[in-house]
């Protein structure tokens, strides 16, 4: 991210980041559209997508119904002849809605046909809490994502990646899901004009440290950054790490980080129970065993749904105060 | 129409349309303000649709509402006290502050919730209906849902499913002419939702949703029919939301015209209904007066009930995540 | 209907059941034999439809099919030997021996896909549909779909966008009377799938499915349509199954009577069109032995094909997951 | 298990197991009621409510619409207004048709409600590969549901489970998920004639030994128990846990377990990456991390589609083999 970023000193927040790569996409490939809920005039009910159907025309930006399992399966059949299409899923808890169309079409579409096909399709959509949105509209789903074998799955936790990530996904051949974050949208960054691509696949160091390495999804790298103080006070030096993408996994990166913090704890917004960050500590515990002075530990949302008030969402949300609380228990400090 | 309608009916419909009204528009400066979090839904302009339905049901009949779902909860005898509590995140409020808007819910008056899922709906009451009829009650579940919640695959399976057991089920479309920001002939190829009840085997029925007595009477039918055993009917709504999709002025989106409300502002169902209800003599003014009057009261009060009431301490999160296993 | 049609067309078509027809019963005693593993969904009985069809549709036209999928491939095109080695598992079959019988498919044919899962293809022909018009090609896209599928959540979104859209998409309803073991009557409380299209705002259209010229005429009008811009066609055939949902004895349930499968047998579209087919002079006997003959030996030469061919070798496993990223 | 199941020496096969224990709750809960795909006449596609039509009739045995939505919503509604439904989802294939009614609805009524709703629902349904039924007949998703507050899921992996869980879930006052395995239908386990219930959240030691423990999850208890005696040949003294439920999963009895044997595998049929074996190992080397002389190792499916071949399906599914490839593979011997 170093070289491309440090260019132009151009800060974008990150909904017009999405705006703007989805733009050049567009230009970059004829056969590409975007398809969802409200994407057209209104530009999504997140705004991401504003200016681009005055551009392109409603023939590229595309309302479509109410209708989750049309849209993937518009996606995953015009994929397969010819088209990029690029799906709008609004709130990433409305997947359930089209899951047999991603886990079953989507996703195994190409092997079941031993190759014959191939689905270069991306899904955007937005998870999380936060603002008060309940159990319906707040949820991080990408664990579901992250077992299916035959997609890939990224979580951009700032403008920049988000504009690469979307950029690499819609290069992809493959159907690639960015997870979007709102609480994110008006987080400001660096990010160039040009086109550039964060490489799918790719952890990023994004603070250095020697004592614990700390592996964050998606919106929870600013909450890993904002308790690198108050680590720092207790004498624990963290090295943070945004995983970025999550399937696939960049394992080298976490491995190598753990050989010298030798302790490692995974942040995520997504329920703890069964979440992705149980795969991240049993590959890591696996695979740095003997490098381990401290069990892996695991930050994530109580095992409830999201709760409405804002006094319950407060305590649901996994943030910077419960990182620390963990890595002291953890470290016994 | 007044003349079959005692006036007893009658002042009980205007009632609950007005209660919807006011208490919409409290609730929608009370988010202006800053009072209410998350995301509000409005009912304004749709009332007469809840009150027409409603007046048929009783507290045993089910119903299952949408993302906009205040109005069904009040004409369903919902307490302003306790809704403005939960808008607020309040414990005192029908969810404990767990739901919110987009959630709110009384069992006990057969309110199987609000909806955050467009066309969640349907298929749940659906499965109520099944239940009534298995359980051989004599109660009727309806479904509201919107004009978009009828392009999801939830609203023709649950149609279909109603219509195969003959279930005591009303499904109530209130077509409002827009999905968030799309118009319905941007999101659907017909222009009467009615028209899908004969794929299902059930009669499809079009009505006035700005006249409560057209929907009241449309609703008492389908709700006969479905109480007989005949089962379900599909009762479309024309009808407009006059706030936006959501709040009040919403995103300041233009997808539809200044002028456009104000035709279907003059139709106001609230509105006509009291001129009529003037003319016939079933109101005064004075006592239209102290509707208002009397609304407004309550409504103040269960602002200051909500206001007052404490949040959910922080050790009811992981409370009503499951039921405590009780043996049969 | 032959003065319309060409002898050309006549054979073909002709030509196109019987190769259905003899590949499913051999592919039947395969399985019975223990060669083919796994579940096998015949279409015997059902072969005019897709004959019918296919007769209007190039390679370039895209169909997704069913579980029931292979008549779909043979009349679109597909390789006998290709097929039986798909069937067998081994590394010579059209998926690799990844598919199977469910999931049986040839991209460069347009077979987007047999499908395992019930109403999963229309969302996929609606897609490819959108394709089509997005690349403003004249291709057309059909999705194959049984009475039961019609319940699915998939069919009704598929459709409304369909319509919607005006893709040029065709919805062909195959109603073979029973999902699985449950007779329509059981799974939904219409007659006629094709009476869900006017919700949708397209044409529907019933045909007897059972003979192949008026499948053939009926596809013609809803794929010239869909091919004009003009949008989708709901198209239901009326068919049978001559063998059991799975296999071909199935699980001995009894839940069609004897009567029912005679009934249908006298009608058996093959038998009924040859019939014709002799008296008009379209085909002598000879001619129709002989096409049985070529059948027949394509037929042996395709299964031994398949015997001879190798099994996957197990590092093919984790190929074919996802394809190797190319630059745009 | 041990006493009830020594009582009588009668023996049933698994899917016999099942029809039993759903026969004495219908006997048992007049507001218990049966609805699926071909559940009547046919009595499902796998055989396990044979007679059942016949004994209660069409109103409580009830053939629906292929309509996975429509099924869900109808125990939603159904279990929220007085029934005690069992719903049977066929295939757990299918899971993604409803999705949203299962996660939005199903699991969260209770929670967004505050408490005020109550949904004593049951849902059946097969998992497993192993007779080529391809990508879309064979998946172990039960990943998905262990990740969703609101839903209890057990996986029985006999006869006498079957049965007792299915009793147990059936009582239970919540959603509860019994997962079953189609490879495991004709086996035979001692199974007493009375309703009796195995405890949702306990797993089962199966086989004790001091070296190290596996852990397996429905049907992979087997293929763990055969690995025991080859195990032995290598001087490893294999203790084999049945999980049997995995939400609430029984980290108590792992952890003892561990306590003694200081090593451990977990065994599970779902593909290994995100799949449930990750939240055990993030969890025994978290609260076992001083007893561990090894890394908790899995053994899971590879990452892709199961396929259709006997050729592949034979090296996609985990099994004995496997189980004793990675004990050496983790200890170095
Ligand atoms: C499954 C699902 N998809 C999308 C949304 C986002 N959404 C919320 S309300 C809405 C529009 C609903 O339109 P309609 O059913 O006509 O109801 P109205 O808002 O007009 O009352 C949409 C798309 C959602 N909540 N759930
Ligand atoms: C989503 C889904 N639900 C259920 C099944 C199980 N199943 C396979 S075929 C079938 C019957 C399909 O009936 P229909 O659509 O009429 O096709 P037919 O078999 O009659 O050709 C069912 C229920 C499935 N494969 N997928
Ligand atoms: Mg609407
Ligand atoms: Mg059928």
């Amino acid at each position: 991210m170093s070289e491309a970023k440090e260019q132009k000193p151009r800060k974008l927040p990150y909904v017009a980041a999405i705006t703007e790569g989805v733009r050049q996409v567009l230009i970059e490939q004829e056969n590409a559209f975007v398809a969802g809920e409200d994407v057209g005039q209104a530009g999504s009910v997140f705004g991401y997508y504003q200016g681009l159907f005055d551009e392109f025309g409603k023939d590229r930006i595309i309302d479509t119904p109410i209708s989750e399992k049309g849209i993937i399966g518009l996606g995953v059949g015009a994929s397969a002849t010819g088209c990029r299409p690029i799906l709008d899923l609004m709130f990433m808890d409305f997947i359930g809605e089209c899951m047999d169309e991603i886990a079953n079409q989507m996703a195994k579409m190409r092997f079941m046909f031993g190759g014959a096909a191939t689905l270069p399709v991306t899904v955007l959509t937005m998870a999380g809490a936060g603002i008060n949105l309940a159990a319906q509209h707040s949820q991080s789903l990408e664990a579901w994502l992250a077992h299916l074998p035959g997609v890939k799955v990224v979580m951009p936790s700032n403008a920049y990646d988000a504009k690469g990530l979307i950029i690499a996904a819609a290069r992809d051949d493959n159907p690639v899901f960015v997870v979007l974050n709102k609480m994110s949208l008006a987080l400001q960054a660096e990010v160039p004009e040009e086109m550039y691509e964060v490489p799918i696949g790719k952890a990023e160091i994004v603070r250095e440290g020697k004592d614990m390495t700390i592996l964050a999804i998606g919106r929870m790298v600013h909450e890993a950054l904002a308790a690198v103080e108050p680590l720092k006070e207790l004498g624990v030096d963290a090295e943070v790490i945004d995983v970025r993408s999550i399937q696939p996994f960049d394992t080298d990166t976490a491995i190598e980080s753990l050989r010298k913090t030798h302790r490692g704890l995974i942040v995520h917004e997504a329920v703890r129970f069964g979440g992705f960050g149980g795969e991240i500590a049993a590959q890591l515990q696996e695979l740095a065993f003997d490098y381990l002075d401290a069990p892996i530990a695991r930050v994530g949302a109580p095992f409830s749904p999201v709760p409405f008030s804002p006094a319950l969402e407060k305590v649901y949300l996994p943030n910077a105060e419960a990182i620390v609380a963990e890595v002291r228990k953890t470290l016994g400090i | 129409m007044a003349k079959k309608l005692s006036n007893k009916i009658l002042k009980e419909l205007h009632l609950r349309m007005v209660r919807i009204r006011r208490f919409e528009e409290e609730a929608g400066k009370m988010m202006e303000n800053g009072k209410i979090p998350g995301a509000l839904h409005l009912y304004v302009g749709q009332e007469a649709i809840a009150s027409g339905v409603m007046q048929h049901l009783s507290e045993l009949d089910q119903i299952t509402s949408t993302h906009r779902g205040h109005g069904h909860l009040i004409a369903k005898g919902g307490e302003f006290s306790r809704m403005f509590a939960e808008l607020y995140g309040k414990a005192t409020g029908y969810c404990r502050g767990k739901g919110g808007s987009m959630h709110i819910s009384n069992m006990d008056l057969g309110m199987l919730g609000a909806n955050g899922i467009v066309g969640g709906g349907p298929p749940i009451a659906m499965g109520a209906a099944f239940s009534n009829k298995f359980r051989k009650t004599k109660q009727v579940a309806v479904a509201f849902f919107g004009d978009g919640a009828s392009n999801e695959g939830s609203f023709h399976e649950a149609a279909n499913m109603a219509a195969l057991f003959k279930l005591p089920c009303v499904f109530v479309c209130e077509n409002n002419g827009y999905g968030e920001y799309t118009p319905q002939a941007n999101h659907q190829a017909v222009v009467d939702v009615a028209d899908r009840a004969a794929g299902y085997g059930m009669p499809g029925v079009v009505v006035d949703g700005m006249d409560v007595i057209a929907v009241y009477e449309a609703a008492e039918e389908a709700i006969k029919r479905a109480r007989a055993g005949d089962g379900p009917t599909l009762l479309e709504c024309k009808t407009y939301r006059f706030y936006d999709h959501v709040g009040v002025r919403g995103m300041g989106l233009t997808y539809r015209t200044d002028e456009e409300l104000e035709e279907w502002k003059k139709r106001d169902a609230i509105k006509g209904f009291e001129e009529r209800l003037l003319q016939i003599g079933t109101l005064t003014q004075k006592a239209i007066d102290a509707v208002y009057a009397n609304t407004n009261a309550e409504i103040e009060e269960a602002i200051q009930f909500a206001e007052d009431s404490p949040f959910p301490h922080p050790d009811e999160l992981l409370e009503d995540v499951y039921s405590v296993r009780s043996e049969v």
